[in-house]
């Protein structure tokens, strides 16, 4: 792999339109067990993303992904924007100065991603929230020390669907206890658009 | 030598406004910032209306400040890490209560580590 | 079955307002009144707020009401008296945390003997 | 003592004029130790009394303090509000029925209005509230089991006086703890408007 700006740019394009087309849905995900805006939020920041990414010129990967990352935190308004914003912002830091990102570094800066997602949310695996689509897609990508589009959608998407059997014990859902299971987590529905829209840049590039 | 800062932070504009109001009305001396809703009054909280708040009523004898729900919390916790500011403190206590608790101690000249103990023990 | 109604008192007509649209925003099904400030906009609590907001959130289901500070506690006692309806409870808790979390319960169809017990384990 | 209805409308009408000259005063105090609106509210408060009592005919005492209760309680909009109307309202329970009330009646009904405000502020004495005043006054004229003006007066003027020296346990004042000593408790001070007021009203009629 080698992960330019470019391909940042065009995952951030994919990622946007996957989420202005299901804007609705998230919503109605949230609806049941949030507050209802996960969509409204999503769009409204990935929406402020292609508009700052559309009308800057970026060299590296890092600058991409940390303009992104500003710009989620600042435009969201959820949870779900510094979280986002975080996990953006931890991997921008970690490919910081290179031209071309190879697996290796994408890897890590996932790991760093993730690490960045728990702590901001001070939540861990089987909360019901995002990182139970991050945690299982960075640590298959960790232990083939490589990013596969096939492997990256799959595991994204069997982690966004097992959200549905976890009672939520972080975030807005964790008031409804027992009554959040049979829902899936909106912010793991839309991660799995982010690494769905990855596989889709990296298959483009295959 | 100035008392110590307040921000409130709320998803609802009003609500934030609605409380630096009681505050106000009650409390002088102590500069209360609301930071509340989205940029465009919208539910939600915004990071620059929060950084904005605490540039605004920070000094040197540092700034409490108090969140409503869960996701304010995220957004409190970057914007303070953002600023590099010292003594500023997200207080875990119920935010209405909480800053009107913080605003009296501020107004009698307390300090930051004064307040933020009345606050745990009070909460 | 309607949902427990709830009742949030507060010496700002903005903070309660506030209030009311966080729950609103997140919360379906249940309904929320404000009875915020005195009756010209001014911070203090009016009874008659307080009363009509009783009234038009009371149903078989009973209703449970928040107050921010010490004297909205007496005045909202006393709307409960003057009322006399059934099931009608004020709640110690922080208003906009206890509001919300009673917001979600009742929208899940909780009694209030339910909602008042989720709310004293919470706080 | 034979108070009547007219003098019940004296004696209000004698508190409001003291609150009203003293608003800024009072709310002074309130600003010390408080929200800095008691003058306010109880000026609010006492203006629609006199509004009220102006604009309508009363037969029995009761019938002026139940009207002055039920204005206080709807208009002052602070703690003062709710107390002074629950002692008025007891009062008018208390000697409902008697065109002219007698001492023995008058001292029953302010037994019941002290019973009530301690029981609407769960307060006791020396929490540096209005019941430093009341329960002192009431104590003396218990003793008595007269009303008399000159007493009225003093004892509600050194009651007064000495909630200087109290530490707050109650009401917003309690929020500065030892701070709150060295000021007087401006509840305090207008509950003495209203025992002068009273006492200029039954001097008036001796
Ligand atoms: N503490 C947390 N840790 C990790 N993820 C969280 C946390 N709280 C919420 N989330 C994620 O954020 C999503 C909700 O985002 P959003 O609806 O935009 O925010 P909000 O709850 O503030 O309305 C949830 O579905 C969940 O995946
Ligand atoms: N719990 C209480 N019990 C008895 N009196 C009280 C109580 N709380 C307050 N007060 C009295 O009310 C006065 C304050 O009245 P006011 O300023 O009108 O109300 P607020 O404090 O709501 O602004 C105090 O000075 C005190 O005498
Ligand atoms: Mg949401
Ligand atoms: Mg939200
Ligand atoms: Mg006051
Ligand atoms: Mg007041």
């Amino acid at each position: 792999m080698k992960f330019t700006a470019d391909l940042a740019i065009d995952w951030m394009t994919k990622a946007n339109q996957k989420i202005q087309d299901n804007k609705d849905y998230l919503s109605s995900l949230d609806q049941a067990i949030g507050d209802g805006d996960h969509g409204i939020n999503m769009a409204r920041g990935f929406d402020a993303v292609m508009n700052k990414l559309g009308n800057n010129d970026y060299e590296q990967v890092a600058d991409v992904w940390k303009e992104s990352a500003m710009t989620l935190m600042s435009k969201v308004g959820g949870a779900s924007g510094p979280l986002f914003g975080t996990a953006l912002l931890k991997m921008s830091m970690a490919v910081k100065g290179e031209a071309e990102v190879d697996d290796k570094t994408f890897v890590e800066a996932l790991e760093d991603a993730l690490a960045g997602i728990k702590q901001r949310g001070k939540a861990e695996e089987g909360e019901k929230t995002m990182i139970d689509v991050w945690a299982p897609v960075v640590e298959k990508m960790n232990e083939a020390q490589t990013v596969e589009a096939g492997v990256l959608r799959d595991t994204a998407e069997s982690a966004m669907e097992a959200t549905k059997d976890i009672v939520a014990t972080k975030g807005r859902a964790a008031y409804l206890k027992e009554r959040s299971k049979g829902h899936l987590d909106p912010g793991s529905v839309s991660s799995y658009y982010l690494f769905a829209a990855l596989a889709e840049t990296l298959e483009g590039e295959g | 030598m100035a008392n110590v800062g307040i921000v409130v932070i709320s998803h609802s504009e009003k609500a934030a406004e609605g409380i630096k109001e009681i505050v106000d009305q009650a409390v002088g001396k102590v500069a209360v910032e609301a930071a509340g809703g989205l940029e465009d009054g919208e539910i939600g909280t915004s990071l620059e209306k929060i950084q904005a708040a605490i540039q605004h009523v920070h000094n040197d004898q540092g700034v409490v400040m108090f969140y409503d729900l869960g996701s304010a919390k995220m957004n409190a916790e970057m914007a303070i890490e953002m600023l590099e500011l010292e003594n500023v403190h997200l207080a875990e206590a119920p935010v209405l209560e909480g800053a009107y608790l913080a605003a009296v101690e501020a107004s009698m000249g307390k300090s930051l580590k004064e307040i933020v103990k009345a606050l745990e023990k009070e909460f």
